[in-house]
């Protein structure tokens, strides 16, 4: 990758070889199709990956692997250099992996005493204010919206300060406050040397905010190159499907 | 060590929170005793030599729906996905929450007794007795109980399979378990009850920790 | 009933009678299976 | 984790099974005939003990099945091999099979012997505690369509079901301590052992050839389940680097 950027501070930034995710191959099965078929990807330690791709194209799949959820029936997946274990990469997804019948602090609680972390209401409290939820830190989960839920598993990825972020639609569900919210995590995560690897249809926006980026299609990797050329790239997705449907 | 008793807490917080749920199966085994009886006929010492046997069937088919319950908060957001991702290894996970429902299916035991007393009139000396069995044999209930209940709870049928699955596992507890209550209620001349006792250990020595070295199996997709 | 048993043919008839119709009736369906799949497989 | 693909089906088992199947029969032809014919009729039992010859080749055989679903469950536990789940499926319902034999033959030998149907015998009421226990598993398989799960989840429950036979037994022996004879008579006369082993070998034969045809089927729909996946095709062709 010429016209690297310089290097940035933060623990991983000296040995640039380091590679946050070396995937080979990698392919998952449901039921009976194939939602992941032989992706490749190679991730420098603490640089920002956007994986784009229609519905149903397999970025969810590919977090879920990549975070450890799923065990891939095919490839080969190291994290750091050392072969996979769960707890090194957080995943934010879909399902808020929370109680409903419990409150968000409580929530936030139990992730805290699973982690050995001091749970106390005063260490938990900065991080609900930090995620914007503040004020509902004792409500039940059940109440909570959507996006309140998004804020909530967000507070626990940051809880978890695993050295790989996967976050999975982060901006879905948020409200437009929301969104600027996020540029911001993703900066300061980069800033703390961190690796995180975003799916999302922000295709613009992330374009800006990420170093590299991958395109998804029927599960397979379609492209893959710096952020920056995204949008061109989905374009030229775009066209080739028309014109595959038109013949 | 310390994720068992995160877990073991975390599993007490969703009981307590979920006590409601808990009431309705103290009250669904209380029913299954009123309805036994009906079986039989009021004849009061035919009821009064059933007893042990009556408390434990409705106690077994009480704890299908404690454990399902176990299992439902766990399933609904992903949230034992979620543990998993923390790192937490699924035995932890597994001893937690069987140690809960241990816990869970004990106390609705415990309620269940009153209930058995007025209703087959048992003699009173051995409750001691047989609150100590009662202890030992939903430990043995538990463990199968909570691994098929994680198996069953990710499949549709899971009201058909906990039960087909659990049931001919815990029949030695079943048996133990009634044999050693009936002769503490009614009586035991040979002191049987405790080697009855041993055999409900014995079954709680080989499952706890074989349920819990293939819990991981169950969870991880 | 320590006495001796007198008769009792039938019931020795049923026992293998069941079991040899039930192990001939798993053969045949585990030979027509096969069969239908090979077909399947050949097509 | 390598997940190797779908074990192939071999026209050379099937072959060999259909040999076993014959060799069995024949061997249960001519043990069948020793048996009710040639053997003399047990002193107290009379007729009905003629019987055993078909009752404790049975029991033999459906111990025998379940212990290899047992070692089965544990090889695709440790190796994730796909031919032992093809194996477990195949010895779970021979062992199922068999075991409804064996209850079916404990009930008709109990009727004449003690007058009721099922005596409470220690070894067929286990028996019957693991019949229920594996249709379980069966169901298990029945309801999980994702292949992986489906042989993980029941290799788990095979390995508990099985690790909970002694117990069951010995529970049972204990809670049944009042009915101390055992149900079947000590086979003395000489006359009386060679059909008797002449039948278990015959219905060895007849599992083997079953449990390996019935896992050739498995095998096949795991082929068509476990079908590898489509080689990646669609790259675009401008940018991007390797």
């Amino acid at each position: 990758m010429h016209g690297m950027p310089a290097p940035r501070t933060g623990p991983h930034a000296m040995n640039e070889t380091l590679l946050a995710i070396e995937a080979r191959g990698l392919s998952k099965r449901y039921g009976r199709n194939w939602a992941l078929v032989g992706v490749d990807l190679r991730l420098p330690a603490g640089e920002a990956l956007v994986v784009a791709g229609r519905n149903g194209s397999g970025k969810s799949t590919l977090l879920r692997v990549l975070a450890g959820s799923l065990r891939p029936d095919r490839g080969e997946l190291r994290l750091l250099g050392e072969p996979h274990r769960k707890g090194r990469a957080s995943l934010v997804s879909h399902a808020s992996f929370t109680y409903d019948a419990l409150s968000g602090m409580e929530n936030l609680r139990i992730t805290a005493q699973f982690l050995g972390r001091p749970s106390g209401r005063e260490d938990l409290q900065p991080l609900l204010d930090r995620v914007g939820l503040g004020a509902r830190g004792d409500d039940r989960v059940q109440a909570y919206s959507a996006g309140m839920r998004k804020r909530l598993s967000l507070a626990r990825a940051l809880l978890q300060d695993a050295p790989i972020l996967l976050l999975d639609e982060p901006y879905g569900q948020l409200d437009p406050p929301g969104f600027g919210w996020i540029d911001r995590l993703v900066r300061e995560l980069r800033e703390e040397g961190k690796t995180v690897v975003l799916a999302s249809h922000q295709v613009e926006r992330l374009s800006r905010l990420c170093d590299r980026a991958l395109l998804l299609e029927g599960g397979q990797r379609v492209w893959a190159g710096p952020a920056a050329e995204l949008p061109a790239a989905f374009d030229r997705l775009e066209e080739v499907r028309s014109k595959a449907v038109a013949v | 060590m310390r994720v068992v008793r995160a877990a073991f807490r975390k599993d007490l917080l969703l009981s307590w929170r979920g006590r409601a749920q808990g009431m309705a199966v103290v009250v669904f085994g209380a029913t299954l005793l009123l309805l036994l009886s009906f079986a039989v006929g009021p004849n009061a010492t035919t009821l009064r030599q059933l007893a042990g046997g009556f408390l434990w069937v409705a106690l077994l088919f009480s704890s299908t729906l404690a454990l399902t319950e176990s299992f439902r908060l766990e399933r609904e957001h992903r949230a034992i996905e979620g543990l998993l991702l923390l790192g937490a290894h699924p035995a932890a996970i597994f001893y937690g929450k069987a140690l809960a429902n241990w816990l869970h299916l004990f106390a609705v035991g415990l309620a269940l007794i009153p209930v058995m007393v007025v209703l087959y009139d048992p003699g009173l000396s051995g409750i001691g007795g047989l609150i100590g069995i009662l202890a030992l044999g939903t430990a043995g209930i538990s463990a199968p109980g909570t691994l098929h209940a994680g198996l069953a709870s990710q499949i549709r049928a899971q009201q058909v399979l906990l039960p087909l699955l659990l049931f001919p596992l815990v029949v030695p507890v079943l048996i133990a378990a009634v044999r050693s209550s009936s002769l503490l209620l009614l009586g035991d001349p040979m002191g049987q009850a405790r080697s009855w006792a041993l055999l409900l250990l014995a079954f709680n020595g080989i499952f706890w920790p074989l349920c819990g070295l293939l819990f991981g199996h169950v969870i991880e997709e | 009933m320590t006495g001796v048993v007198t008769g009792g043919w039938e019931f020795v008839w049923a026992a293998y009678g069941i079991t040899f119709a039930v192990l001939t009736a798993y053969g045949i369906r585990l030979a027509s299976h096969l069969r239908r799949s090979r077909e399947h497989e050949d097509r | 984790m390598e997940n190797l693909n779908a074990p192939p089906f071999s026209a050379k088992a099937v072959r060999r099974a259909w040999i076993a199947l014959g060799a069995g029969l024949v061997l249960l032809a001519i043990g069948t005939y020793q048996g009710l014919f040639v053997a003399p009729p047990e002193h107290y039992m009379g007729e009905v003990q003629r019987i055993m010859y078909v009752h404790v080749p049975t029991a033999w055989n459906a111990m025998l099945a379940l212990t290899f679903a047992f070692f089965c469950a544990l090889a695709f536990l440790w190796k994730n091999d796909w031919k032992w789940d093809a194996r477990l499926e195949a010895a779970i319902e021979m062992g199922v099979l068999l075991s409804l034999l064996l209850c079916i033959q404990g009930a008709i030998w109990a009727k004449p012997t003690w007058g009721v149907w099922w005596d409470w015998d220690p070894r067929l009421t286990t028996t019957a505690v693991m019949l229920v226990a594996f249709v379980g598993i069966l169901a298990l398989r029945h309801f999980v369509e994702d292949p992986r799960r489906r042989a993980v989840w029941s290799s788990v429950a095979t390995v508990v079901a099985y690790a909970s036979v002694p117990i069951v037994y010995f529970s049972v022996q204990w809670w049944n301590s009042l009915h101390q004879l055992q149900s079947s008579p000590q086979t003395v006369d000489g006359a009386m052992v060679t059909p008797l082993r002449i039948n278990s070998f015959g219905m060895l034969f007849l599992l083997f050839a079953f449990t390996s045809l019935r896992s050739q089927i498995a095998r096949r729909r795991l082929a068509a389940e476990l079908a590898p996946p489509p080689a990646p095709t669609a790259t675009l062709a401008t940018g991007g680097e390797r």
